[in-house]
């Protein structure tokens, strides 16, 4: 038996991939007390209330986790976010500080193009001109805030309520976009939800940007000995961050039905939170996408369960605190626990 | 205790169309349980607002108990924040948890989607102090923004003119000048002042107030107004959208301005009570967040009870003027004293 | 036949002139052996010729039977003095990066040849194992894989084996040979003078930024290449370790240390019994996997060791220990006299109120830098602007400066110039003679033969000879015995 | 004169003291252009204003940047600024949560202590349980935020208005702490300022402890190589840095002259943020005193110059943004000419 236990664990292969198990242990654990303590945990309606609350911090903090292999960050995509919201709302309904209106399609266009803009100035930047990414995207946060409420005039938007109204067509396909109900009452936005893990976990995993990124994160200097594109693969992280948090940002205006200006660095916060949760290395060279997911998942599950459980908000600030640190530290634990028990079964199965 | 649910609360006639009451709650009331009411606000930490607002709800609650076995929770993230407090709604929502709510949205309209799915459910709905007139909501309970920043205005005029303080310029300021009970509150001071001095001439305008720190706390509003103060010689007359105003009155202390530069704005604290009563702040206004909470919660206990419901859903609360000496509609800075000690016990 | 020539390389960095003028003309079918001192310029002209660095002036041309190369990088492939590896990849991942191939799928190098150039190195086990939980030995040879895997018309390596054994080298030798023999410009740099011996038809000596003189075929030899770099300190001869040998194997009485039964907590060595001499050299041997390394960190109190009754060990004597791997031991942020004065506490390098005293910073580290022998342009340099040879210079210099009772070393001399290595033995030996002791582990035998008094043989984490160094009066004697010990042939004797 | 200015140039030393001349030079610039639209920039009183509203950035921001040499980072301070002050009012004043008072000196030890508290915390779980401290410190941000706003109810505390008044002495000695005036109309918290720079300058420029700092933060293997204390001084910072941040938050509640709950996140990126800017490294190794001193006037003067000119709030935020971006960029450049300048006349100078 011992045997056997030893074969498998000392593949360091499969090491490798129980990773982030601590975590979802984690999630299993608080799960599980949650539920014992409101049945309505586990219900179908809260599940989906669950899954819907990741959606945004989901697909934004999966390319923020490309940008932190890199061992860059970016503090922008809160900004980015209300940005891209913001500039649909103002060019789509008017109202805002721009003296023309253009029809959606053309206002979705503009929302992304000017996400990718952001994109854009914070590779060249970082690229270019060689400054920190945390000053860069930092600088790039505020102006795009600033930029959101110049272009809004600090106006709410609320399509359905709009004067004029736009066409009907439009009204329905924006809805569609991420507010939409789908069978069992599933929200559009989880769909998005589901196919950025599916495209970050291969871009990610199963090809060779991802596979370069991991290596330019781990050792820069040996990267560039190698003559990987460093340069090329910092503008393009950059741009995926921006365009996902321009994406969600999007997104989130169709579930909520209005965009209003908004504190954005709370956002930024809470997805580096999860990509470091779902343990990524600041450092750069370090990170996956589950892990990601899990680290999306605990803080949306943490959220979800104090709501449920009526706990005070001051009361929560310190669940949430405790519960950040128990489950990472739950995950080093079962972590060192599994390379050592391998390196024991390695060391047995050399001696043999 | 049995107790039967009137007609006018299972189902009832809105503008907006038919109401009708969720049967687990019909249920509930009918078999004497407790009764949920949750207050939800943008920020349960933020100063004055927070606390204010809790102890309202705990007011309304023991109103509440009069009229049926009610039980109450201030519910909202710490600071705003939309996402999360949307989700906790829906959370809410889901779980079957509320059985009345008195909601304040982070903006106007901004939850006219979730508001709404509550209502189908079954829940009633009341907003305090920000409102989503779109959606399916009973009634709001809040200031008049535009009206109370009149008021402040024609106050703040009213004792320029009798002191014969000569203004040159009035500078308008907020922690949130972006948002627009913000913008309503400048904008009604503009108006109610110019209705004293028609002449009256003005740095900015409502849409472009100074900034004073988005946290609203005084030490950012140090150190936005200072330099500003000192910038411009010719603003002698500040007004500040919230409790900022507090800043502003240190402000004209430390520059040693008493008696060449005044503020008026809103909110209530010692230390604005005291700048007033030193003559650095002409005029605040209460604007009675405890009653902004309470409010509603003994709404939502009225309503399940006997089925009533206010006919013009737009409840405005009196502003609350505090000035110096007091007067016709306004508080002295003694009985402001007073309210706040009540307000905050 | 391919042909590589340069011309009038120039490259500067500051005040140096790393390369100056060098003019440089080579022909596959062979392998070049490029000698020269510290700070020569030696690693600065591999990365001119495989354009990491662009150089100032000059012209770099390769010549195919097919006409000139565009561009040379391309079919240029470097083993670094230091090796350029991804500590957060596998084994496996660090040879795909660069060659990864198809855009999607699982991203692996191709896997006969990966694995027949693993197996051949030795280090196939390690396959799936992260770098950074891997000894510098394995790195290295993972570079070495690196460049065996990539297909190119010029192969540089540069100190290739300078954490290796004799045997791991050997190996690596004989793929070197081969890819000459296949028609490709093979260069090697190293410290290591027997290694052009029994490698090289052709040796060209690099000083002071040029080629500088030839050496070819039989005239090859140890003593002609140290004559042609020791040219301006001649007075350094080689040391002649049996000489002073005698002076110290007298005056031992109690051991500084004393190991009774001592393991690894990880199993690496068990029941090590050891006692460490005033006054004495010893060396650690074994190839990776038999302790010896692990018992040196062990000394060095870098890892837990545990007594005969299983608690951990912690004992009196002080201890400085100094890794292999530079990137464990340069502070690459802080120059050349942080460097030496990084290790050191208050009393050394404060001054009055226990302050920080610059001055007596800068004074220690220009002593330093003089009684080491670095090569730099000052203390105030930044440490990365040195060559490798002078980094370890400055490393040791600061475990030496310590001053502890008992200092151990990983390869004492990895990258140190011929000259310099005599000098390094010297110190180590003042530094045992005032009854403290020195504990080496080294890959290389000439070393072992030079530095040690003693030898301390490990092989599957047992002590499995002890050799005392007085009675070896030759390298291939030595390294006979040794070879015996570590393949298992000859049992432990007592020492 | 070429040769003189070779041999001054060719110096490093001196190369390395002009590090952050460009982020000097950006901050005349931006007095420059303020002071020529508005005189009262320079008078006295805005001058004092501009301190002033650097003293509790500044402390703080020095204790951070030992924390970023050491390659760690410290995101809880804006937390444990507002919960010493919250600490300090509730047991002196009453009207929290707690049922009982105390003197003043006893409640600003308590303010005291629990900063520590935290601080010891964060080492703790950064030392032993080997969490990134991005994750420690994100917990220990809820935590500390949870607690403050538990122990205080949210409540704003004004001890001159209190009920019951505090003893006279006490009420004059807190003034005194941070709030009253000096001679000038100096307020006693820029002794504060001035005392902190001179201490932090000392332990990182002239103490082992600085020195050592630099290096484990250059290379924490080395550093464990040469078995320097590396645990210890982990600890060491992370108490620096809670202790600041509970002294910066009592002597702003003692200027002030109230307190009540604040938006703590917002505190710990400021202070970050000057730390950057001042040119350190979040990859540790790499930071200096008067670098993050000038990173705060940058942050301090940016604030205060906007608020002169009157400008309006959107655009206030795209100024900062480019602003920040603008002189860090200008320190780089800079950096640049001034190290090719220095091998040019290097060169020169060898030649000769
Ligand atoms: N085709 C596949 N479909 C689904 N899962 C897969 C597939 N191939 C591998 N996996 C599993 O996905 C997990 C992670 O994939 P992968 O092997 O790419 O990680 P990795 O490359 O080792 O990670 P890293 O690049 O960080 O070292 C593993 O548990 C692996 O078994
Ligand atoms: N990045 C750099 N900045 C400044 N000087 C440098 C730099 N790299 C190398 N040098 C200098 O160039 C000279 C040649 O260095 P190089 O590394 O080529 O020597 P080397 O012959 O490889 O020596 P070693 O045998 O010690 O490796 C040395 O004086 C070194 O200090
Ligand atoms: O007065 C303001 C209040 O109306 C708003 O909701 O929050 C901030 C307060 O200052
Ligand atoms: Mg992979
Ligand atoms: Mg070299």
């Amino acid at each position: 038996m011992t045997k056997s236990l030893s074969a498998l664990l000392g593949t360091q292969k499969v090491l490798n991939s129980l990773r982030t198990l601590g975590l979802a242990l984690a999630i299993v654990l608080i799960a599980l007390i949650v539920q014992s303590q409101r049945s309505a945990f586990l219900s179908p309606e809260n599940m989906l209330t669950l899954v819907r609350s990741m959606v945004a911090l989901g697909i934004v903090a999966f390319a923020q986790m490309l940008v932190i292999l890199l061992g860059e960050i970016d503090l922008s995509v809160g900004a980015v976010y209300g940005l891209a919201g913001t500039v649909v709302a103002t060019l789509w309904l008017g109202g805002g500080s721009l003296p023309f209106t253009t029809s959606l399609v053309v206002a979705l266009g503009a929302g992304l193009g000017i996400a990718l803009l952001v994109g854009f100035v914070n590779g060249f930047l970082t690229v270019r001109a060689g400054l920190p990414s945390f000053i860069t995207t930092l600088g790039m946060l505020n102006v795009a805030d600033g930029l959101s409420l110049l272009i809004s005039n600090a106006t709410t938007f609320t399509p359905a309520y709009n004067d004029p109204l736009p066409p009907a067509w439009e009204l329905s396909f924006f809805h569609g976009l991420g507010g939409a109900l789908m069978a069992y009452d599933i929200p559009v936005e989880t769909l998005w939800l589901l196919g950025a893990f599916i495209l970050f976990w291969i871009l990610r995993h199963r090809t060779i940007f991802g596979f370069r990124l991991v290596a330019m994160g781990g050792n820069a200097e040996a990267a560039r000995v190698a003559r990987l594109p460093l340069r090329k693969y910092k503008y393009v992280v950059f741009l995926l961050s921006a365009l996902m948090a321009g994406v969600a940002g999007i997104i989130d205006f169709s579930y909520v039905g209005s965009v209003g200006p908004t504190q954005s660095s709370s956002l930024s916060f809470q997805v580096i939170a999860a990509v470091v949760i779902g343990g990524a290395s600041l450092n750069g060279g370090r990170g996956t996408i589950v892990g990601t997911l899990l680290g999306v998942i605990l803080l949306a599950l943490l959220n979800n369960g104090l709501a449920l459980l009526g706990v005070g908000s001051f009361v929560q600030l310190l669940f949430i605190g405790f519960v950040t640190i128990g489950a990472v530290w739950l995950d080093l634990v079962s972590q060192k626990l599994i390379r050592s028990a391998g390196q024991r079964s390695a060391r047995t199965g050399a001696a043999a | 205790a049995e107790k039967t649910v009137p007609e006018a609360a299972k189902t009832h006639q809105m503008p907006w169309g038919e109401f009708k009451l969720a049967p687990r709650i019909v249920k509930k009331i009918e078999a004497g349980e407790k009764v949920n009411i949750i207050v939800d606000i943008e920020g349960t930490g933020i100063p004055i607002q927070g606390a204010e607002m809790r102890i309202g709800t705990k007011k309304g609650c023991d109103a509440a108990n009069k009229e049926l076995s009610a039980e109450c929770r201030l519910v909202g993230p710490v600071n705003p924040d939309t996402t999360k407090q949307l989700a906790e709604l829906e959370t809410l929502l889901n779980s079957g948890q509320v059985d009345c709510l008195a909601l304040q949205p982070p903006l106007p309209n901004q939850f006219t989607g979730i508001i709404n799915k509550y209502a189908a459910a079954g829940i009633p709905v009341f907003t305090l102090n920000i409102d989503a007139p779109k959606a399916k909501r009973f009634a709001f309970y809040a200031l008049n923004e535009v009206q109370a920043g009149t008021i402040n205005g024609e106050a703040t005029a009213k004792l320029i003119k009798e002191k014969g303080i000569k203004v040159d310029q009035i500078a308008m300021g907020s922690g949130a000048p972006d948002q627009p009970w913000a913008q309503s509150r400048m904008e009604g001071f503009m108006a109610g002042y110019k209705s004293v001095f028609p002449d009256a001439k003005f740095f900015n305008d409502a849409k472009s107030g100074i900034p004073t720190g988005k946290n609203f706390t005084t030490q950012e509003v140090l150190n936005s107004v200072t330099p500003f103060l000192t910038a411009h010689p010719d603003v002698t007359l500040f007004f500040h959208t919230d409790q900022g105003v507090e800043g502003v009155g240190n402000v004209i202390r430390n520059l040693k301005l008493n008696g060449k530069v005044f503020t008026s704005g809103f909110n209530v604290s010692g230390a604005i009570l005291d700048a007033i009563a030193d003559g650095t702040t002409l005029v605040t206004i209460d604007q009675g967040f405890d009653n902004q909470a309470q409010a509603p919660v003994e709404q939502c206990a009225k309503y399940l009870a006997t089925g009533e419901t206010p006919a013009d859903p737009l409840q405005y609360l009196r502003p609350i003027v505090i000035t110096k000496a007091g007067g016709q509609d306004e508080l002295s800075v003694e009985a402001g004293r007073e309210r706040l000690k009540a307000a905050s016990h | 036949m391919i042909r590589l020539t340069g011309k009038a390389i120039t490259k500067r960095y500051g005040a140096t002139r790393a390369l100056d003028g060098l003019d440089l003309d080579l022909t596959s079918g062979e392998i070049i052996g490029i000698a020269g001192p510290n700070g020569a310029g030696k690693s600065t002209l591999m990365r001119m010729l495989a354009g990491e660095e662009k150089a100032d002036s000059g012209e770099i041309v390769l010549m195919r039977p097919d006409g000139p190369v565009q561009d040379v990088w391309r079919r240029v492939a470097v083993v670094h003095q230091e090796p350029h590896i991804w500590p957060n990849m596998t084994v496996e991942q660090n040879l795909a990066v660069g060659r990864e191939g198809r855009w999607f799928g699982r991203v692996a190098p191709d896997p006969a040849a990966a694995a027949a150039v693993l197996e051949r190195l030795g280090i196939a086990q390690f396959a799936h194992y992260e770098l950074a939980d891997l000894s510098l030995a394995v790195q290295q040879r993972v570079e070495i894989a690196r460049a065996m895997l990539s297909d190119a018309d010029v192969y540089l390596f540069d100190e290739p084996n300078s954490a290796l054994t004799e045997q791991e080298s050997e190996a690596l030798f004989v793929t070197m040979s081969e890819l000459a023999a296949d028609d490709r410009i093979v260069l090697l740099i190293t410290h290591r003078l027997n290694d052009f011996v029994r490698s090289c038809k052709r040796v060209l000596v690099l000083r002071d930024g040029r080629i500088n003189h030839e050496i070819r075929g039989a005239a090859i030899s140890e003593t002609a290449i140290a004559a042609q770099l020791t040219a301006t300190h001649a007075t350094h001869a080689v040391a002649n370790p049996a000489s002073t040998r005698a002076v110290r194997s007298a005056g031992s009485s109690r051991p500084v240390l004393r190991l009774d039964r001592c393991s690894d907590r990880h199993g690496a060595f068990r029941e090590v019994s050891l006692d460490l001499m005033p006054g004495r050299v010893v060396a650690l041997s074994g190839v990776e996997g038999s302790g010896a390394r692990e018992l040196a960190q062990a000394i060095g109190a870098f890892r837990p060791m545990q007594d005969a009754d299983g608690s951990r060990l912690r004992f009196a004597a002080s201890v400085s220990y100094l890794a292999a791997s530079r990137r464990h031991t340069v502070f690459h942020n802080m120059s050349v006299g942080e460097n030496l004065a990084a290790r050191l506490g208050s009393d050394v390098i404060g001054g009055r109120g226990r302050l920080l005293d610059p001055a007596r910073i800068e004074a220690l580290a220009r002593r330093s830098v003089a009684r080491y022998r670095v090569k730099t342009g000052g203390t105030d340099l930044p440490i990365t602007a040195l060559s490798g040879g002078n980094q370890q210079k400055v490393v040791l210099g600061a475990a030496m400066e310590q001053n502890t009772d008992i200092i151990v070393i990983e390869e004492p001399t990895r990258g140190v110039d011929i000259s310099s290595k005599a000098d390094i033995y010297e110190l180590l030996r003042d530094f045992a003679a005032e009854g403290r002791s020195v504990v080496v582990f080294c890959t290389e035998v000439q070393e072992i033969f030079d530095a040690a008094d003693e030898v301390v043989v490990l092989s599957r984490g047992a002590v499995v000879g002890r050799i005392d160094m007085d009675g070896i009066s030759d390298i291939p004697s030595l390294a006979d015995i040794l070879a015996r010990y570590e393949s298992g042939t000859e049992m432990a004797q007592a020492g």
